[in-house]
């Protein structure tokens, strides 16, 4: 089976530095991936990279059979890869629900003069693009704060919303940068649990960034791991659990005695 | 050019004062005239250019000869009028370095010194004694005096019109930067109107022997008439902008400045006081418009309420030429424009169907030009917003 | 907006208002509008025609008086702007008691204001306004008693040619309706009289002429022409000395005022301009103008005034002999009135209306700059002086009457 | 305030009784008929005229947002406005025509606040040079017409002024392209460098308008487009005038020029009224949802498949496209059109109408328009008047027995526009950032609340109050870290 999401040997330097180099990573079909590596490793400008908000060097980036280089982020969302943020990044202003709609944006017929004339196309658009924006955010476990202003809800339920407006688009693939940073435990493991059904329920492929051992060992079926821009190893969590590349590149810089049993605990 | 001293002074020894000399005095210096020398020549030759691929004739001389005799005095005006928008221009970056927002009411500021720099040499022309004063005396007495007024202006603006709304949305304190301008405009306009009856301000040159006494320089075909006003605008800029340079990387208030400019948050946890810092900025931002006004209307003679608007602008788009932000960049940007625009002024009319009156669309167009192929401007470094 | 606030509020003044009202007038009113730029740069001219206006309605207002009217004066400023012009326009033709307007000073204002007044048949005298367009228009209420920019900038033309030594001119202008105008007046006839044009520019520069100078010196012309207002050519003329310019100097009436000694120092010296507005000190008519203006206002009337003058005058006497006919007093009548004036005596002229409204016969003046000294300005020595017929009065001249 | 509001004080009766819907509604309908009766019987020559009537009448004409606002039926809003709007004021417009040509100039102003709320407060785009596009419209219309000596002015064979209705269609057409060629450079720009070079385009179209008498005179220069058509007035509204003239027994000496004046007055409301309509669609539709997304967090909305460029051009052409219409009137209206009219100081007062209402909200804009155009055109010109006629009786303030001819002719408020223009936006800026009237998208939920609330009774609830009168848009996290 091809894989959904093909990296070939990509490059992307600032200046001097070389953020990412030469990385080949393959995401296959319906399975939850995890990048992980140190602070600065490049993981979030791979992220940039294929959501098309930096310009590789080199390198090819096919998306289930299209080229994604050249292509802007609203193009990529539109090829059906979606994302969040490190940093969240609601429309602070609006309401959750309309944060969700904003999300379905590439999906919808915006012509001006529906628009203007309120034609019966128009209005069904209307009234299914709030019914799956409800839908959505009852599938994130907000439902029914649809009318609250996305700044006045807490950091996890923002964090659920972002989820919710990338999903909004019908992606196939969907990125997420350190979906669980910030929250405690018991919203980490409920997290974890909606990342499995969206994956199981709604079919999307999942590329996730994460800190979290227990996150990473915990869902994810393959691993890649960067550092300093470089993959230097993947596989299964299993085979990263005992590549020794891994665990001197990025553990051994921590404490490997405290994350070793992280590593092999199951949180479901 | 005025990144250079990054060091702090250290010990008094022979070599580190030649180095400071060097860091701080010549080095600039030399820049500075590279880079007005460099700029001239790309002109002069794109002048020549055009002069030979539309030799339109002039009714009674060559239009080489004219180019030939205008090009002198065209340096010399861009230059003169280069070194005023450079001095408005680092108020404009200086405080767009620090609060991330465009000062609109700097013109004001500029205005506000140019009339300052009227009073005070009115009232010493009533006073009678003016043809006394030595004139290097007098012009530091009168540029030092807009100086003050101005960076204290500039100080009470940022305390009440925009230190309140530090940290709302960008569009609210550049409405409120308008407002002030606005309010600035009429209130020195009834200021003259009620005392003076009049506020077309005339600065009392005309009894002053030395300063109507212009250098006549003769260069080929050409006479330059370099006026005495012109010599002070550009001495008064490169001694100021020669004091800025040190006064932000040579002093420990400067390192201030700088760290607050760097990230405000990071200078408040660092035990720097932000605000202090933001109204010295203004203060020094202030002073320079002031400075720069008072200069620039010894050199035009006459200045009103009303006079800050288009040097403001241009000054602004000098700023964005440098790269805002960019102290340099504020410095080659103005001597940029300033040279630009006299040269436009010559070339245009070239064109009899365009003419002088389309200047300011050419220079408008250099800047939209300039902002949409490098948006960060000359010197300014192109940041990538961190997602 | 909180309703219960909000209601009590216009309740308040709703109240306040009921509290009754004062009641009319009983004697009845005439009043004379003036519209004239009185705050912005131009003010100095613009304050000078309110003021001889009101002084004009002090002292020509006697045989209406003893008719039983009271007239009154209603100053309006038009800040030189046409969309302000226009609002005042609708603002006063709706004062019924309103009966003339004696303005304005910028062409520009002028031309859509007198839209509004010939819709509503409201009579308007111009002491000031030289734009062509001003009475080619054929509007029956629009009127004025100066000269025109064409004949001006013809006759500087020839004054220019007439000099000793001048064979070439440089013409700038303000890119301004008034400026731009007269200036391209000057340039045709400049031709025509066999001048060199060296070069036709305009400028919307207010302070730093510098750029716009060196051109100028490089083609060394023996005159410039600038057609602009004083307080921009008074700058202009300082800086360009200064820069070395030698020849001579020129421009058209928008020079007429004595702010141009004082921003153009010694510079402005010698200076020569056109106008069609001859100081008042040129009538001998004048003296008594002179004495009470200078006495009710503090300072000496500046050009215009005594046009300002002469035309609250031409509608005061056409007001009154609409009275006199036994006719009703109404705005048709009082504007039939006016442009039907014949040999109107005032201290400026002679004046007769043509059909368009122009003068027959106007004055036209060259005067020379004799001081720096703004007090000096209304000795200014008048160096030529002549009547030119208006278009219509000259085609009426050219065709043999049968 | 809530604590108070428990208790059973004579006041809080007045207020309970204040917002019954019979009690507001004979309020409102009493205040208008009052207000346009004393107005209408005003004679000009009353002393205190220029007092009364800048008392009175922009209370008058803010009354619709007093009706909207007031706790009365939707049907009873509808009717009293379109009363307001059809009767009261082509009333008064007969008796006093200035006060329909201040109506008019609000209309084209409210247009232009309109158009400049879609690209400022919806996209977020700061747009100084907003008033070309005006220009464009003005020029579009003058230029067919107008009696210069223009190059489309063949023999005196000019476009019918017929045609003006078609032209609005024009206008719109032709200041949408322009904006798209003119957006299309500049909208990857920051927010900062727009503001700039939009100023600097702004600049641009009107010394190009103020130039291009050469080498083809399509402009006619500075000189000006004079002698503008205007649109045919048609016969029902000369008869009408004549009617209500009859019926109401005035006496109408300028029934063309009358009539011409209404007119334009029922044109522009009828724009405006489009507009409006157009602008509530845009926001309440995916245009709009994206719009707020830019301006929210431009990164974040492309991410989610916003294409930006295409958004805010489409935006820009809307903006400017509205602008473009109010053009094609105001150059119909002004019968004059010239550079002169479109200086930066325009589209920096049409920015404050925007923010004094504000951003972002469609009847913020309105209120907006309604207030600055008052103030420039009304109040300090009658503040001027009146000042001047109490100089003319020699009045004497009582109690500080100070007299008006002593007040110095340099300080005459119509002098200083600016300076009360600019203490106004300062102001705002600091007390009411948000504006007069805050955005709707922001205080939908809690509006809605707020009415629930009243419903269920007296004793509001502190939050309630508070969201009543505090703008709830804007957060200013501290910036005092030191």
């Amino acid at each position: 089976m091809a894989p959904l999401l093909d990296v070939r040997n990509l490059t992307k330097k600032f200046g001097g530095l070389t953020a990412v180099s030469d990385v080949t990573i393959g995401v296959e079909p319906r399975s939850i991936t995890a990048i992980i590596g140190p602070n600065g490793a490049g993981k979030t400008t791979l992220f940039n990279l294929l959501t098309g908000i930096y310009k590789p060097d080199t390198g090819t980036m096919v998306f289930d059979g299209h080229s994604l280089v050249g292509l802007r982020p609203d193009q990529v969302n539109a090829a059906g890869m979606s994302r969040t943020f490190q940093s969240i990044r609601l429309f602070h202003g609006m309401t959750v629900l309309e944060n969700v709609m904003v999300g379905m944006h590439s999906r919808l017929n915006i012509s001006l003069f529906n628009t203007l004339t309120r034609t019966a196309g128009f209005n069904r658009q209307e009234v299914h693009v709030k019914q799956k924006a409800s839908d959505l955010l009852r599938f994130v476990g907000l439902g029914g704060k649809g009318d609250e202003v996305s700044r006045n809800l807490p950091y996890g339920d923002q964090r659920r919303i972002e989820i919710a407006r990338a999903l909004a688009s019908d992606p196939k693939l969907i990125l997420l940068d350190e979906p669980t940073a910030g929250m405690n435990p018991q919203e980490t493991v409920e997290a974890m649990a909606l990342f499995r059904r969206v994956r199981d329920e709604l079919g999307v492929t999942v590329v996730l960034i994460e800190h979290d051992m227990r996150v990473v060992m915990g869902i994810s079926e393959y691993i890649s791991v960067l550092d300093y821009g470089q993959k230097i190893a993947e596989g299964t969590p299993a085979e990263i659990r005992s590549n020794p590349r891994v665990v001197e590149a990025y553990l051994g810089r921590r404490a490997a005695g405290t994350t070793e049993p992280d590593m092999s605990a199951e949180v479901n | 050019m005025l990144d250079a001293g990054r060091s702090s002074l250290g010990s008094v020894s022979a070599r580190s004062v030649l180095g400071w000399v060097y860091r701080f005095i010549l080095f600039p210096i030399g820049q500075m005239l590279v880079f007005i020398v460099g700029a001239a020549l790309v002109l002069t030759l794109l002048s020549y250019l055009l002069a030979l691929l539309f030799p339109e004739p002039r009714p009674n001389i060559s239009l080489m000869t004219q180019v030939n005799r205008q090009l002198p005095g065209m340096i010399v005006s861009g230059i003169t009028i280069g070194f005023v928008y450079a001095m408005i221009a680092l108020g404009y970056t200086l405080v767009y370095g620090v609060l991330k927002f465009i000062n609109f009411a700097h013109s004001e500021i500029f205005m506000f010194g140019s009339v300052v720099g009227f009073e005070v040499m009115q009232r010493l022309a009533e006073g009678g004694n003016l043809p006394g004063w030595s004139p290097v005396l007098l012009v530091a007495f009168v540029v030092l005096a807009a100086m003050l007024a101005s960076g204290l202006l500039a100080v009470l603006i940022e305390r009440v019109a925009y230190r309140p709304l530090r940290g709302a949305p960008r569009l609210v304190p550049l409405i409120s930067a308008i407002g002030v301008s606005f309010f600035m405009i009429d209130v020195v306009r009834a200021f003259q109107a009620i005392t003076r009856n009049d506020f077309n301000l005339t600065y009392p040159l005309n009894n002053l022997e030395w300063i109507r006494n212009p250098v006549k320089l003769a260069i080929g075909e050409a006479t330059v008439n370099i006026r005495p006003t012109q010599f002070i605008v550009v001495l008064g800029a490169v001694v100021t902008l020669i004091a800025l340079n040190y006064f932000v990387n040579g002093t420990k208030l400067g390192r201030g400045i700088r760290a607050v400019s760097q990230d405000m948050a990071t200078a408040g946890l660092m035990g720097i006081n932000v605000n202090r810092m933001i109204s010295l900025t203004f203060f020094v931002g202030g002073a320079f418009g002031g400075a720069a006004g008072a200069l620039f209307g010894m050199n035009v003679g006459t200045v009103t309420p009303f006079v800050g608007f288009i040097p403001g602008i241009k000054a602004f788009t000098a700023a964005v030429l440098g790269g805002i932000g960019n102290i340099t960049g504020a410095l080659l940007g103005g001597l940029t424009l300033g040279l630009i625009e006299s040269f436009l002024n010559g070339l245009l009319v070239y064109f009899p169907v365009l003419g002088q009156r389309y200047t300011d669309v050419f220079a408008f167009s250099v800047l939209i030009l300039i902002l949409i192929f490098r948006p960060s401007g000359l010197l300014g470094e192109r940041v990538d917003e961190k997602v | 907006m909180q309703f219960k606030r909000s209601v009590f509020f216009l309740f308040v003044v709703v109240l306040a208002l009921s509290v009754p009202l004062v009641g009319a007038q009983d004697a009845q009113v005439i009043k004379i509008a003036s519209q004239s730029p009185l705050s912005g740069p131009q003010s100095v001219l613009g304050t000078s025609i309110r003021n001889a206006v009101e002084l004009a309605i002090e002292q020509l207002s006697g045989p209406l008086t003893e008719m039983g009217y009271s007239v009154e004066f209603v100053p309006f400023d038009d800040q030189a702007t046409p969309d302000v012009g226009v609002a005042n326009a609708n603002l006063l033709v709706n004062d019924a008691a309103i009966m003339a307007v004696i303005g304005h000073l910028n062409s520009g204002v002028a031309i859509p204001s007198s839209e509004v007044y010939n819709d509503n048949n409201l009579v308007m005298v111009s002491p000031a306004n030289t734009n062509i367009a001003i009475t080619d228009r054929g509007l029956p209420v629009v009127n004025r008693i100066c000269g025109r920019d064409d004949t001006q900038g013809a006759a500087g033309a020839a004054f220019a040619a007439s000099l000793e030594g001048v064979e070439s001119v440089y013409v700038l202008h303000d890119t301004t309706a008034y400026g731009q105008g007269v200036a391209d007046f000057f340039q045709k006839a400049a031709a025509e009289e066999g001048l060199t044009v060296l070069g036709f520019e305009g400028t919307t520069e207010t302070a730093n002429f510098e750029g716009v100078i060196q051109p100028i010196l490089a083609l060394d012309p023996d005159l410039i022409y600038f057609g602009g207002i004083y307080s921009q050519t008074g700058i202009f003329i300082n800086q360009a000395r200064a820069a070395g310019y030698e020849g001579l100097y020129m421009g058209p009436d928008g020079f007429d005022s004595s702010e141009f000694a004082e921003l153009a120092g010694d510079a402005g010296v010698n200076t020569y301009y056109t106008t069609v507005a001859a100081p008042p000190t040129f009538y001998p008519a004048a003296a008594q103008f002179i004495e009470d203006y200078t006495a009710k206002f503090g300072e000496p009337p500046q050009p215009f005034a005594a046009q300002a003058y002469d035309s609250t005058g031409i509608v005061l006497a056409a007001i009154q002999s609409v009275l006199e006919s036994g006719e009703e007093l109404t705005r048709e009548a009082v504007a039939a009135a006016v442009r039907a004036t014949e040999n109107y005596e005032g201290m400026t002229g002679t004046y007769t209306f043509d059909d368009n409204g122009d003068p027959e016969l106007a004055t036209y003046v060259i005067l020379q700059v004799g001081s720096s000294d703004p007090a000096e300005w209304s000795n200014n020595a008048v160096l030529a002086d002549f009547q030119a017929p208006s278009p219509l009065a000259a085609a009426a001249e050219a065709t043999p009457s049968s | 305030m809530a604590a108070n509001s428990v208790r059973q004080t004579p006041w809080t009766t007045v207020r309970a009784t204040l917002k019954r819907p019979v009690v507001a509604g004979a309020m409102l309908i009493f205040y208008i008929v009052a207000a346009v009766v004393i107005l209408s019987s005003l004679d000009r020559g009353n002393l205190w005229f220029p007092f009364y009537s800048t008392l009175l009448f922009p209370t008058l004409i803010l009354s619709p947002f007093f009706v909207l606002a007031a706790p009365v039926q939707g049907w009873f809003k509808g009717v009293l406005v379109v009363v307001l709007l059809f009767v009261a004021i082509p009333y008064l417009g007969m008796r006093d025509t200035s006060y329909l040509e201040l109506v008019i100039q609000i209309c084209i102003f409210a247009g232009l606040a309109l158009g400049l709320n879609i690209v400022v407060g919806f996209a977020g785009l700061l747009d100084l040079g907003y008033i070309a596009f005006f220009a464009v419209g003005a020029y579009m219309w003058a230029m067919f017409t107008s009696g210069a000596p223009t190059v489309f002015n063949i023999n005196g064979w000019l476009v019918p002024e017929t045609a003006f209705y078609i032209f609005i269609i024009f206008g719109i057409i032709v200041a949408a392209i322009v904006g798209i060629l003119l957006g299309l450079p500049v909208l990857r720009l920051r927010g900062d460098y727009l503001a700039i070079v939009t100023l600097g385009f702004g600049e641009m179209i009107r010394v190009i308008a103020n130039n291009l008498d050469q080498p083809i005179n399509f402009t006619n220069g500075s000189q000006g487009l004079f002698d503008v058509g205007r649109p045919p007035i048609p016969f029902f509204m000369r008869d009408g005038v004549l009617t209500a003239e009859r019926m109401l027994g005035l006496s109408i000496t300028n029934v063309e020029p009358l009539s011409q004046q209404l007119l334009f007055y029922f044109i522009a409301i009828g724009i405006v009224a489009i507009i409006i309509m157009v602008a509530r669609r845009l926001d309440n539709s995916p245009i709009g949802r994206a719009w707020t997304a830019i301006r929210e967090d431009e990164v974040a909305a492309i991410a989610m498949g916003v294409p930006l460029v295409r958004m805010k051009l489409m935006a820009f052409a809307m903006g400017a496209s509205f602008a473009g219409a109010i053009g094609v009137i105001y150059g119909a209206k002004q019968t004059f059109v010239s550079p002169e009219s479109f200086s930066l100081i325009q589209s920096i007062s049409i920015l404050a109408m925007v923010i004094v209402g504000g951003m972002g909200g469609i009847r913020g804009a309105l209120l907006g328009a309604v207030i600055v155009t008052l103030l420039n055109l009304l109040v300090l010109k009658n503040l001027s008047l009146q000042i001047n006629a109490l100089r003319n009786v020699d009045f004497i303030v009582p109690i500080i027995n100070f007299r008006i001819q002593n007040w110095p002719s340099q300080l005459e408020p119509a002098k200083y526009e600016r300076l009360i223009f600019g203490l106004l936006l300062i102001l705002m800026m600091i007390f009411r950032p948000a504006g007069l009237l805050p955005e709707p998208r922001r205080r939908m939920e809690l509006a809605q609340k707020k009415e629930e609330e009243a419903i269920l009774g007296e004793g509001a609830s502190p939050a309630a109050d508070v969201l009543n009168d505090q703008p709830t848009v804007t957060a200013r996290p501290d910036a005092e870290q030191a």
